[in-house]
């Protein structure tokens, strides 16, 4: 079980290697788009799928991340400071937004953290002295990596591969140290977390600051890749896409927005034969599948699976044991 | 002073708008703990019904609104319930917010093909006749509006607590499990619920729309301030949402007027952060009590 | 029994016109366990949620081995080394019992910034795994904790209080609903942890038959308020508890 | 032998309603062109591609558009989604025929991006003219939609106002898709201006003048294109009557040219044409003649021919009225001065091209 | 009166009961016991229709009634007390307990029989207009044992009825449901309390790995070693 998982990653990953070989500028493209929302998406099912405090400010994560990167490397400063500012900005106003979430819960939060959402567009859009106003920031450059200039679309596409890939990583090891094992105690039973010694505001707070700075990463991604960013990109919708991304993936597996923002991505190319019925067509697939699917596509295949595995010994094993008459 | 009174006023009959959208929330949570996300589209689309039934059968217009009525309550509540919220109930709210969004998307661009991308008028219930209080206009709609939404939340809120169906609806939402085992017919009550609120819903719809016009985007905003209403009021009270909706639109239009035009979104989303961390229940709702 | 591990100063709670708890002073020593009966509604779950933060008493005060404890938050109790159960079931239903074992001790092992590089386990599965064996839930260490019948989550929710090692621990009704002869183990289990490391218990039950035979002293509150404290005899000769609590 | 074109362009989201007559006047323009031969001999295929509105995914699309080998990219008429899109069709060097009326589109130095339509830099001067000499104003409220479309016209407006010496006394912005105008009302009328500028889409226009008139507001109300848009008059049930304002194309102009595009379009279609119709219309029109004049399927020739290109109603009639770009892809023509009255709208004067 | 014949059910795929039978006789009391996780608050489930039976009859009054509703169980005169919590938490006592006589045709019975519980638990009429969620673990308990009674049923399936309760009112609970018994209700009784428990039945029956070991008269059981050993307490007494 463990080769094949194995042997899967390397398949994806050697996948994902080929691919933009294969695809025209605008298919690289769409991959790039893919892996900067998996990204975004992977910090939301931190908060939300791990932690179990939902949040609609991703997209506003994503656009502090995206204009830290558009005025900082605009401003001839290299990329990496700018993500560095960009995630750091992000980490602090993950931790203000996460104080809500010590009051309350459930659509109260969605709803403070749909504020937040709103707030940070108006501010983007208003503030034209700063962001470029409604009008947005033009020219943001690609970096060059030792030298090597990544104005290609398929090198930009490498250098995104490579920096999801860090971010990938990280965040495996993060949701299998006993931190993630906190994060899970905050969803399950918070009160008892926090008698059995998490200090369960803490963990809240870490929870909405790195799913934050994940949403800030992707943004720095983002704002080279497009080139151009404007408040638009940053609003309620987009946080609600990252949002379906993660419950459709499968909220709290750790591949789950890896599959979900490929599903809302790619979906939309496939169904482009419809025209103008394709939207139609997409809104009734979301809702097909979280009517058969309630706990996402990785929920679905993990109870496939254990129904499979059950078939063979039909029964648990403490139903063998403990006979004590 | 006048164009203050005038911004109270025109806020107020806003704002008995939002309410009216707003009960169906609160309705929602009470009767069966789901929040719908498709509910501004559930106002939006109605209109259309009553359209179809006034210009393409031919109905005359009171006629056609109990088409729309009668359209709205099977395909909103009854076909709504056991396609959509019934699978998906043991699940949790996750999904359904998912699907509602995505319903909310579907409404609106199922209205757009098969109606019409361009707004449409709609003909008024009261007369847009106005007059002057202190130099304010009011029409005869403002007050129409807010005595019809009133009385929906007193009749609603008589339902919920007073009747044995109204209790048994809220015992479903609080803990099915027990509903069921008292022999609370459970689906029957969800689906009383839904069919409620598409009734309301269709109110909301007669009302608003010849203010708003009838157009397949109008689900959005409408949808947004309700939530927000039903926040700031009391989302376990159901005239929480008259003096949520009241409050909303007087906030709105003041935030307008005295904070700053581009930012007066603003004035009510900082409104709904301040109750929500200093009043969580809403202004008139109660504490959910004990936890341990 | 001469240290005084717990001391509870004159603690009120109300709740609009009920009067919970009404000016409850009592302390508890180290290496004893108290029990702690009563009515129904006598204030004693009321009283425990006060002393571990998760309820601001109206007036009083408690302090753990000589520290005031007002405003600590039930993390920072636990850091203290006081654990406690909850009446109610309260275990992390969509994880394993293993997880469920390893959770409740984790948060005691090296700092927040080691767990994080340390190992994924805290080096806790075979601390988990005597708990499980200990307890007789071997065959459902990989269940998720919220599968499993009333009786056996009872047993995880008591072992999760062990997991860290501490020095006080606060149980609300163990008993309920554990088979009598896990519930001997139970009993065992407790009696050896104080024997072995001093451990302080201060047991909430209805089990009488538990209560008499585990504990070294009892208080027994009614409607909010103390009405007697003694040894198990004591208690069980005392008219005014027979009256209000054990019946004829 | 097919030529590709690409039209991209908002068939869903808010921007639906406008980018659906772009896209039927453009189908009708192909099927017309088509029948008549074609362009350089080839018959043109139009792929549409949906951008929701949404002005990521319109770069997207007008990548994928042109992945798709069109030789041409039409749309987008959203100047949020042009402002984007018109980056890539740049640096590939694709020529694009936009409806966007935003003043930015054409001043950030894009050799490929051309306009149907007027950018409000250019029709605001006519209307600031009006304002000054025809109606003697000193003071005026303006009324515009917060996105890109709105702030473009309203800083094009002010600037004009500056000039003239008009003072801007009231200054109310609005959110795309608001429903309830009775603050921005109370806000304009207590202003007290001379005149009201209204800046705002379709549904908004039509809105905002029925709280006017409810709030009894008696300045004149002067708008640009949009609000004397018909559908605006429809849709104010009464309340636009008396309003008037500067159009850029309007069917209702006494044109034969522009009646018989009208009438081609309601048969067709069985709805009126608006002007983001005849924004479309005279967009495939202008992609066709450049093609044609350009003589070959060369990019950048296409792009240097349509750069200080006249077209001439004589020579394409469909082309509606007589247009011509100058150097950076903004148009002008001739525009009308328009009055409403009852439900009709009035063209009361010709205006000179600038 | 209840007859189960040779019951498999379980959770999804999970066998829980692997042929649990027996049969109750009308106007009894049976108490079910045995370890944690043998099934016993599953078999309630079973009957009262809360649990997919893979195979197996459930017998009421000689009438089939395997598969039926919860709702079908509480027309055929079944009510249902289940283990844990069970109230509707923003609810208050009252309409709790009016709750519990929601199905019945005749609500003036309903309201009589509400006096009548409120009296045998005063706490209830005390705290009658209060949320249930408030309170104590105890008083809840009450509560649910007290709604369970107001439809008149013949057949009661209590589980676990002593978690939480005093020990004076879990006596005044086994005193209430002998009466009921004496009135010809039938009552089926999951008890940890095994002693207490057996005293007071006509019948017991040790559940085991979701099987049936051992039925027998109460009195019986009692006086069984092996059952003293393991559920009376055996080594209780020598601690
Ligand atoms: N949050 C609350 N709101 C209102 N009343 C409360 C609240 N919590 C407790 N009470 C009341 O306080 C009293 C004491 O409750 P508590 O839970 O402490 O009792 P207890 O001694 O633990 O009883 P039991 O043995 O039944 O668990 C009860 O009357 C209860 O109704
Ligand atoms: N919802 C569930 N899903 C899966 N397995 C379950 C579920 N509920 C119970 N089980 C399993 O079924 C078995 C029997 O559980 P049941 O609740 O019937 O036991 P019980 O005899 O009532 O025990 P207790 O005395 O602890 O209440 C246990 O092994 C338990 O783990
Ligand atoms: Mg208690
Ligand atoms: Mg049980």
């Amino acid at each position: 079980m463990k080769q094949l998982k194995i042997l899967g990653l390397v398949a994806i990953l050697a996948g994902l290697i080929i691919a933009p070989f294969t695809q025209a500028t605008y298919g690289t493209y769409v991959l790039s788009s893919w892996l900067v929302f998996t990204v975004a998406a992977m910090g939301l099912n931190l908060t939300l799928g791990y932690a179990g405090q939902i949040s609609l400010a991703q997209a506003a994560f994503m656009g502090i991340g995206a204009y830290s990167t558009a005025l900082m490397t605009m401003a001839g400063l290299p990329w990496i400071a700018s993500v560095v500012v960009g995630m750091g900005l992000c980490f602090v106003v993950g931790l203000i937004l996460g104080y809500p979430a010590l009051r309350v819960q459930n659509h109260f939060l969605a709803f403070v953290t749909l504020a937040f959402t709103t707030l940070a567009f108006l501010v983007m859009r208003n503030e034209e002295w700063l962001t470029g106003g409604i009008y947005g920031l033009v020219g943001v450059p690609r970096p060059s990596v030792a030298g090597l200039s990544l104005m290609d679309g398929t090198r930009y596409y490498f250098f995104t591969l490579g920096v999801f890939i860090l971010a990938s990583l990280s965040f495996w090891w993060l949701v299998n140290s006993p931190w993630g094992r906190a994060f899970k105690g905050l969803r399950e039973n918070p009160i008892r977390a926090n008698s059995l010694g998490v200090d369960t505001r803490l963990v809240t707070l870490l929870a909405f600051a790195i799913g934050a700075a994940y949403g800030g990463l992707s943004g720095a991604l983002m704002a080279p890749l497009v080139q151009y960013i404007d408040p638009m990109s940053f609003t309620l919708i987009i946080s609600l896409k990252i949002l379906l991304m993660v419950v459709v993936g499968g909220s709290g597996y750790f591949f789950g927005p890896f599959l979900g923002a490929g599903l809302v991505i790619m979906l939309p190319e496939f169904l482009r034969f419809a025209e103008a019925y394709y939207l139609m067509i997409y809104a009734a697939l979301v809702v097909f599948l979280m009517v058969v699917c309630p706990s996402g596509l990785l929920g679905l295949l993990s109870r496939g699976i254990a129904a499979i595995r059950s078939r063979e010994p039909a029964e648990r094993g403490d139903l063998k044991e403990g006979a004590q008459l | 002073m006048s164009d203050f009174l005038q911004l109270i006023i025109s806020g107020l009959s806003t704002g008995s708008i939002y309410a009216l959208a707003a009960i169906g929330f609160t309705l929602l949570w009470q009767a069966s703990q789901t929040i719908n996300f498709a509910q501004g589209e559930f106002v939006m689309v109605p209109a259309f019904f009553i359209l179809i039934g006034s210009r393409v059968l031919g109905l005359p217009f009171p006629i056609a609104i109990g088409f729309g009525l009668a359209v709205a309550v099977f395909t909103l509540g009854f076909v709504f319930k056991r396609l959509v919220i019934q699978p998906m109930l043991p699940h949790g709210h996750l999904p359904i917010v998912m699907a509602t969004i995505a319903l909310a998307i579907l409404m609106r661009e199922l209205v757009k093909e098969f109606y019409s991308a361009e707004a449409q008028t709609f003909p008024a219930l009261f007369s847009e006749q106005t007059f002057d209080v202190f130099g304010a206009v009011i029409s005869h709609q403002d007050i129409g509006n807010l005595a019809v939404s009133a009385v929906a939340i007193i009749a609603l809120q008589l339902f919920l607590g007073r009747t044995r169906t109204g209790r048994s609806m809220q015992a479903t939402a609080q803990n099915p499990g027990v509903a069921e085992i008292l022999g609370v017919n459970v689906q029957r009550m969800v689906l009383y619920t839904f069919m409620i609120n598409a009734a309301l819903a269709t109110l909301a719809s007669v009302l608003i729309s010849p203010i708003y016009l009838a157009k397949f985007s109008n689900g959005e905003p409408i949808g947004l301030v309700a939530f927000l209403a039903a926040i700031v009021g009391g989302f376990n009270q159901v005239r929480g949402a008259l003096v949520g909706g009241l409050l909303i639109g007087v906030i709105d239009n003041l935030s307008a007027a005295y904070l700053s035009s581009e930012y007066r979104i603003a004035g009510p989303m900082i409104l709904l952060i301040v109750i929500i961390l200093l009043r969580p229940q809403g202004l008139l709702g109660t504490s959910e009590g004990r936890t341990v | 029994m001469t240290e005084t591990v717990l001391s509870i100063r004159n603690i009120s709670k109300s709740f609009g016109g009920i009067h919970a708890v009404r000016d409850v002073s009592f302390d508890v020593y180290k290496g004893e366990v108290l029990g702690l009966i009563g009515p129904n509604g006598s204030g004693k779950s009321t009283l425990f949620n006060c002393v571990l933060g998760q309820l601001k008493p109206d007036a009083g005060g408690v302090t753990v081995t000589g520290q005031d404890v007002a405003g600590k938050r039930a993390c920072e109790l636990s850091k203290l080394g006081v654990g406690r159960t909850f009446q109610q079931l309260s275990v992390f239903p969509e994880m394993s019992v293993l997880d469920n074992l390893i959770l409740a001790g984790q948060e005691h092992r090296g700092s927040m910034f080691s767990r994080l590089f340390g190992p994924s386990d805290a080096g806790l599965t075979e601390e988990a795994d005597r708990m499980i064996s200990f307890f007789r839930l071997g065959h459902l260490r990989d269940e998720l904790a919220g599968s499993l019948s009333y009786g056996q989550q009872k047993l995880v929710d008591a072992a999760m209080a062990f997991m860290a090692n501490p020095a006080l621990v606060l149980l609300d009704e163990p008993a309920g609903g554990v088979n009598l002869t896990m519930l001997g183990h139970l009993k065992e289990r407790l009696k050896t942890y104080n024997r072995e490391h001093e451990t302080t218990f201060v047991v909430i039950e209805h089990n009488m038959e538990f209560v008499m035979s585990l504990c070294t002293r009892i208080v027994v509150l009614a409607e909010g308020a103390i009405i007697a404290e003694g040894t198990p005899e004591e208690i069980r000769a005392n008219q005014t508890v027979i009256d209000a609590y054990l019946g004829s | 032998e097919t030529l590709k074109l690409g039209n991209v362009a908002e068939l869903s989201g808010p921007g639906a309603t406008v980018g659906n007559a772009w896209t039927d006047a453009i189908n009708m323009g192909v099927d017309e062109i088509n029948a008549a031969g074609g362009v350089l001999g080839m018959q043109l295929e139009i792929d549409t591609y949906d951008t929701q509105t949404d002005a990521q995914t319109s770069r997207a699309l007008v990548q994928k558009a042109i992945d798709d080998g069109a030789f041409l990219i039409l749309g987008t008429v959203y100047s949020s989604s042009t402002i984007v899109n018109m980056l890539v069709t740049m640096q590939q060097g694709i020529p694009q025929i936009v409806g966007s009326e935003s003043p930015s589109i054409t001043q950030k130095g894009n050799p490929y991006v051309f306009r149907s339509s007027f950018g409000a830099q250019k029709s605001m001067p006519k209307i600031a003219a009006y304002l000054d000499e025809g109606l003697g104003a000193k003071s005026v409220a303006v009324s515009w939609v917060n996105n890109e479309f709105g702030k473009g016209g309203h800083d094009a407006f002010v600037a004009e106002m500056e000039a003239r010496g008009i003072e801007v006394v009231a200054d109310v912005s609005s959110e795309v898709g608001q429903a309830d105008f009775a603050s921005d009302v109370t806000q304009l009328k207590s202003a007290n201006a001379d005149a009201i500028f209204v800046y705002l889409h379709e549904e908004e226009s039509a809105r905002l003048l029925k709280e006017l008139r409810k709030q009894n507001v008696e300045a004149p109300i002067i708008g640009e294109t949009t609000l004397l848009n018909q559908k605006v008059i429809e849709l104010s049930e009464g309340a636009a009557d008396g309003i008037m304002g500067h159009v850029g194309l309007t069917v209702d102009a006494p044109n034969p040219e522009i009646q018989a595009f009208a009438k081609r379009f309601s048969d067709r279609y069985g709805y009126k044409a608006d002007h983001n119709a005849m924004k479309g219309y005279v967009a495939i029109y202008t992609a066709a003649t450049a093609i044609e004049r350009a003589g070959e399927l060369d990019r950048q020739k296409v792009a240097d021919t349509l750069h200080n290109m006249t077209i001439t109603v004589e020579d394409v009639p469909n082309i509606l009225l007589n247009v011509s770009w100058d150097e950076t892809g903004e148009v002008s023509r001739e525009s009308f001065l328009v009055e409403v009255q009852g439900d009709e709208t009035i063209v009361k004067d010709m205006l000179p091209a600038n | 009166m209840l007859q189960l014949k040779n019951l498999y059910g379980g959770y999804g795929k999970i066998t829980i009961l692997n042929g649990v039978e027996f049969e109750i006789p009308k106007g009894t009391i049976t108490t079910v016991i045995g370890p944690n996780g043998a099934g016993k608050s599953t078999v309630f489930k079973a009957i009262f229709g809360l649990l997919n039976v893979h195979s197996g009859q459930i017998l009421l009054e000689g009438r089939d009634v395997t598969g039926r509703t919860p709702k079908q169980m509480i027309g055929e005169g079944v009510t249902y007390v289940p283990q844990g919590r069970n109230v509707v938490p923003q609810l208050s006592v009252y309409h709790n307990l009016e709750l519990g006589g929601i199905t019945a045709r005749d609500q003036s019975a309903v309201r009589a029989r509400i006096e009548k519980v409120m009296d045998q638990f005063p706490m209830l009429r005390e705290f009658r207009d209060r949320k249930a969620i408030e309170l104590s673990g105890g008083q809840q308990k009450q509560l649910e044992v007290a709604r369970a009674l107001l439809l008149d049923p013949k057949l009661i399936l209590i589980d676990e009825p002593s978690i939480g309760l005093s020990p004076n009112l879990v006596a005044e609970v086994f005193r209430t449901l002998q009466a009921l018994r004496d009135d010809g209700v039938t009552i089926l009784m999951v008890e940890q309390n095994a002693k207490a428990a057996l005293a007071m039945s006509d019948f017991g029956i040790v559940l085991e790995l979701g099987q049936t070991r051992m039925h027998d008269r109460a009195d019986a059981l009692l006086a069984d070693p092996r059952v003293g050993q393991l559920f009376l307490g055996g080594h209780m007494e020598e601690a």
